[in-house]
């Protein structure tokens, strides 16, 4: 009898732990055809504005050992046409929706969230306060403790759905937002958004992005990013997303052993957008062979003595 | 347009043309079967994470087997940086995953029109697929095509077999006009008389394309030029291919070049 | 005729801004018979305590992609056998050596750079305020402004030497500890550290390091390190010394370009002990092509518009 | 002890002995001609930067030329991840950067002594040079291997040839003894009589040193034995494959086993 893939984000129960991390799964409708969205534990779309927005100019990406750093600058179609747009077809896909929410100003993180809760087949929001790479990508509010607890105090009376704040890892203490994203009443984190980057050219001695920095992603980052999802895990009651770099099932694994109650891929599915079952099938496996009969058992499962 | 499947293809061939220029055959039928002129491969260059990323590749030739029926497809590569030096050192016998077909082919003409193909270096790559589909729609084929030296003008028999008319430049003179290949195209526009319905396709370096889009407004000319930046994905999930496009009421935005291209109506982009 | 390599950090002239970064060269003399000494700008040596250091036991390191995680624990000989079983040679091959200066007091770090004040041939102090993975790795001052003020000035007054103080990139503003070590009296900065960053061991279900977590190093931390760099050679007048995933000349020109006066390298050391020729001829042909004559016209030198 | 070198060596040929097994040659006469019995290698595997570091590998054999003279030298590798993984799929002509010879080698014996020799597995790679070395000065050799099957004990005939007296065991019995080779060198020890000055050299997994070094206590004979930690550097840069012994003064410390070692006086070993 094949184990229990099952894990739970607040009320938000997901069939499996993998979900697709924003902005490395457009809107979820550009993968339809060569992954069944119903087969993963959820799609976090890209993040989405109450507006449109252009994003940088080109470059907007620039490859690096084992990682890449990009500034997209968010370009997104705006909360409106995504719900008229993109979520029909979402819907008809079976996927589970969980809707990444930015905001230039905490009013703009409520409206769009309000707007988000009255919308039939979202299951939950990840409130994007980590963007480094726009100066009004939330970092502003991520890298302050007294304006995470104010947004996510903010955004919490304004939507019941399940509220998962982002955090970012350009921080000393990565725990003491977590604790205060908690105490705000936040349902679970996730982590890690990008780490600030920046890549020269020396021939030309520009920046190799029109944004001159971006967010640094990939398994270049996974041995931090690893770090900072166990010291949450360890800080926190609430459930923790982690992130970062995973490209394997043993990577997946890494992460749950940490303390993660599901991850998310991002990066890993533009290399190989065939990657979802061969995670799953990798995750089976090692529970099969290490006699788990739920995931949720490997959850900081870690042996530290 | 079908899904594009994710090949782990073993290497049939791979042809050295010149010190960077290459070509490699690779064992993919489902794929092959597929491609339609102008589609590219997203071509993983290594086992690991260095490089990471997946490199694009138009799809060069179909490789057929003795029966006619697609066995793979090839790819003309310049080396220009390690994934391109990954293919260039391959050997037969090497696997690499190829994802594809992806992205917008060219549009095909009916016998009245006649194909203009403006290729620039290694933007030769679409055009061989176009110029046996057009041809055997019977359509007439001229390709404008420029290089630096004349050992960067390559399969020139090929065409010549296919009976489509070659007119050729290269910068240092050693062959055809001297000078970039946009010369002899301006020329040919101007005498080219405004009965003859003529078509431009281009694929090349940046400012050519400009030029041939400029050209194609100035002689009302229509156009489809095949742009190349840099992609993360080939799937539309990174947006970090945008190419600067009027949309139908006048805005200008960014379009995913690999979801909207990287064949695109050259009248509608905006050069930055 | 060749361009001028000269840098200077503060008063200390260096040939060229190659510099071996500390616990990357062992105590230099490891490396006498494949990389001539005195062919560096520096070497900085492994950390010192006042007195011996066991380390932590195996495993003390782990791969990662495109980077390695260590926790070596600061094994060392202590400044005194340093001073007597190192320093001879280290001059007798004509060696510029840097200290890297450990305590897990202030005194100690005061004490360690009093007695090695008085040594014949050492160039200069790197105060290690940084190290990650050992509880008395000085990064309970590196983390904190006001102990990283405190500890810097109390060695200022114990020493004529140039003091480097070495950040940690375990930090939300790198820069404002920049800034702290320049009011102190700090003659240059230097940065980054390792990482803090962890690896599990999913068979076993434990950390691949003895010490559970280490620094991340290698060229994975590159685009955040010349970010960093580029940061604080924008916030501070005195120079800096970059490092941080160095493996080729270009990599060593990015962060000149981003504003550090010298670089520093360490893992690259260990996968090519013979790199140092080639960055130097890199870099030389590099301020050829482009027609520079001097290295510190480019330091800096990067175009943001 | 002659500095190390970095040899750009080509691959002369890539033997594969079983599915994870092989041999391969490398042009490096510079390195072969210095290299001593026990010696190691540092290779990088991969062009880019995965993996990152070296891989430490025993050299195996010395290639010799026509004229008897060192062409280069061979290692034995067992597959175990990426780095093995891409010596096993490694070609004819391919370039691997091979630094050395490094570390401390065994020390020889005179004719009045006997020489056993104990490896397990892939811990056989130092042992054929050792023998050679041994052999040609006449002293007695006897080597006890052990594997899992019998197909993992390799190079007999060799050994054979050598006038080696061979000592095998497999785990599962299909070939000498059945378990582990501890138990014939147990033997073989108990009844050696101590008029015979017999030395031991071991390289193996790490239980079987142990097992080995504490025979060697209790048969009061000297032992060498080879050591396996993850190496960083292999140069005394990075204080990664620390092994604990007693110094002089009876202290145990952790000394780096790359230049301490591989080869190591087994008493001094604290196991840990
Ligand atoms: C749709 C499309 C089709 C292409 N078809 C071909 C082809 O048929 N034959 C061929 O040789 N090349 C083709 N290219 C370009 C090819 O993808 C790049 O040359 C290749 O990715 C370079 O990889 P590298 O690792 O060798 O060099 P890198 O070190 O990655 O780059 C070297 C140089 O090439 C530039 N470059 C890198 N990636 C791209 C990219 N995706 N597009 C444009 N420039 C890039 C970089 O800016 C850098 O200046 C195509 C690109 C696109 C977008
Ligand atoms: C002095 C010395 C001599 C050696 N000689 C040989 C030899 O002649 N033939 C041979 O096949 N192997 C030899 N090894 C072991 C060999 O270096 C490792 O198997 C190799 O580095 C594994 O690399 P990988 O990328 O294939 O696997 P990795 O993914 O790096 O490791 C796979 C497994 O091997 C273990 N491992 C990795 N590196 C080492 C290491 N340096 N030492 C011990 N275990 C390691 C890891 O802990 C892991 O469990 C030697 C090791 C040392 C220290
Ligand atoms: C191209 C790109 C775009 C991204 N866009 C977003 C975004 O819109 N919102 C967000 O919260 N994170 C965004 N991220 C961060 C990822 O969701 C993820 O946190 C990060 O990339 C680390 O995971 P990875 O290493 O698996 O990619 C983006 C990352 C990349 C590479
Ligand atoms: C094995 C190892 C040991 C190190 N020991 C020290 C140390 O003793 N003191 C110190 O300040 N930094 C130490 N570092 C950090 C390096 O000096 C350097 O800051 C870091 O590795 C980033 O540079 P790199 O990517 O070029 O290695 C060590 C790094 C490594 C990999
Ligand atoms: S390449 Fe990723 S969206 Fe086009
Ligand atoms: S391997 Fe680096 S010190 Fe031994």
């Amino acid at each position: 009898m094949s184990p229990d893939l099952g894990v739970c984000i607040g009320s938000l129960r997901l069939k499996n732990p993998l979900i697709a991390a924003s902005g490395c799964f457009g809107y979820g409708v550009e993968y339809a055809e060569v992954v069944d969205l119903a087969s993963l534990g959820a799609v976090v779309v890209k993040g989405l504005y109450l507006t449109e927005r252009e994003g940088h100019p080109p470059p907007r990406i620039v490859e690096t050992p084992s990682g890449m750093v990009n500034a997209i600058g968010l370009q997104g179609i705006g909360v409106h046409r995504f719900v008229d747009e993109k979520m029909p077809d979402l819907r008809r896909h079976g996927a589970t929706v969980i809707v990444n929410v930015c905001g230039s100003s905490i009013d703009e993180y409520v409206e769009v969230s309000r707007i988000l809760s009255d919308v039939e087949g979202i299951a939950g929001l990840e409130l994007n306060i980590s963007c480094p790479n726009i100066k009004e990508g939330g970092i502003q509010f991520g890298c302050n403790l007294a304006s995470t607890h104010e947004v996510v105090s903010a955004v919490r009376k304004a939507t019941r759905l399940p509220l998962i704040p982002k955090l970012t890892p350009n921080v000393t203490s990565v725990s003491s937002f977590a604790r205060a994203a908690e105490d705000a009443g936040a349902d679970a984190i996730s982590l890690v958004n990008t780490f600030l980057a920046m890549v020269i050219d020396v021939e030309t001695r520009r920046p190799r992005l029109s944004n001159v920095m971006g967010g640094l992603s990939g398994p270049a980052i996974r041995p931090i990013a690893v770090r900072m999802v166990y010291e949450c895990a360890n800080a926190v009651q609430i459930p923790v997303v982690g992130m970062g770099g995973i490209a394997s099932s043993q990577d997946a694994l890494e992460f749950l052993l940490a303390g993660a109650t599901a991850v998310q891929v991002g990066t890993a599915n533009f290399v190989d957008p065939f990657i979802w079952p061969r995670l799953l099938d990798g995750i089976t496996a090692y529970l099969d062979r290490h006699h788990f009969t739920r995931v949720s058992e490997i959850v900081g499962a870690i042996r530290v003595d | 347009m079908p899904a594009p499947v994710d090949a782990s293809a073993r290497v049939l061939a791979n042809t050295r043309l010149s010190a960077d220029y290459n070509v490699v055959a690779f064992d993919a039928p489902e794929l092959a079967a597929v491609t339609q002129p102008g589609q590219f491969v997203m071509i993983r260059t290594a086992a690991g994470t260095d490089p990471l990323l997946r490199r694009p590749f138009s799809v060069f030739e179909v490789v057929r087997d003795g029966t006619g029926a697609p066995a793979g497809f090839s790819i003309l590569s310049k080396r220009v940086g390690p994934g391109t030096a990954r293919l260039y050192d391959a050997s037969a016998g090497d696997r690499f995953s190829c994802l594809g077909p992806l992205g917008r082919p060219f549009s095909l003409l009916s016998p009245a029109s006649e194909a203009w193909m403006i290729a620039g270096g290694v933007g030769l790559a679409p055009f061989v697929l176009l110029a046996d589909a057009l041809r055997a729609r019977d359509v007439g084929v001229t390709l404008f095509y420029g290089g630096r030296r004349s050992e960067d003008l390559l399969y020139l028999d090929w065409f010549a077999s296919r009976r489509v008319s070659l007119v050729l430049a290269t910068e240092d003179g050693s062959r055809g006009t001297a000078g970039l290949v946009t010369a002899p195209l301006e020329a040919a526009l101007s005498s080219a008389g405004s009965g003859r319905d003529v078509m431009l396709y281009a694929c090349g370096p940046e400012p050519m394309l400009k030029t041939v889009a400029s050209l194609a407004q100035r002689f009302d000319r229509r156009v489809e030029l095949s742009v190349e930046r840099m992609m993360g994905c080939g799937m539309g999930g990174c947006y970090s291919c945008v190419v600067r496009v009027l949309d139908e009421d006048g805005r200008a935005r960014y379009v995913r070049s690999c979801l909207a291209g990287p064949v695109m109506d050259g009248k509608v982009i905006v050069w930055e």
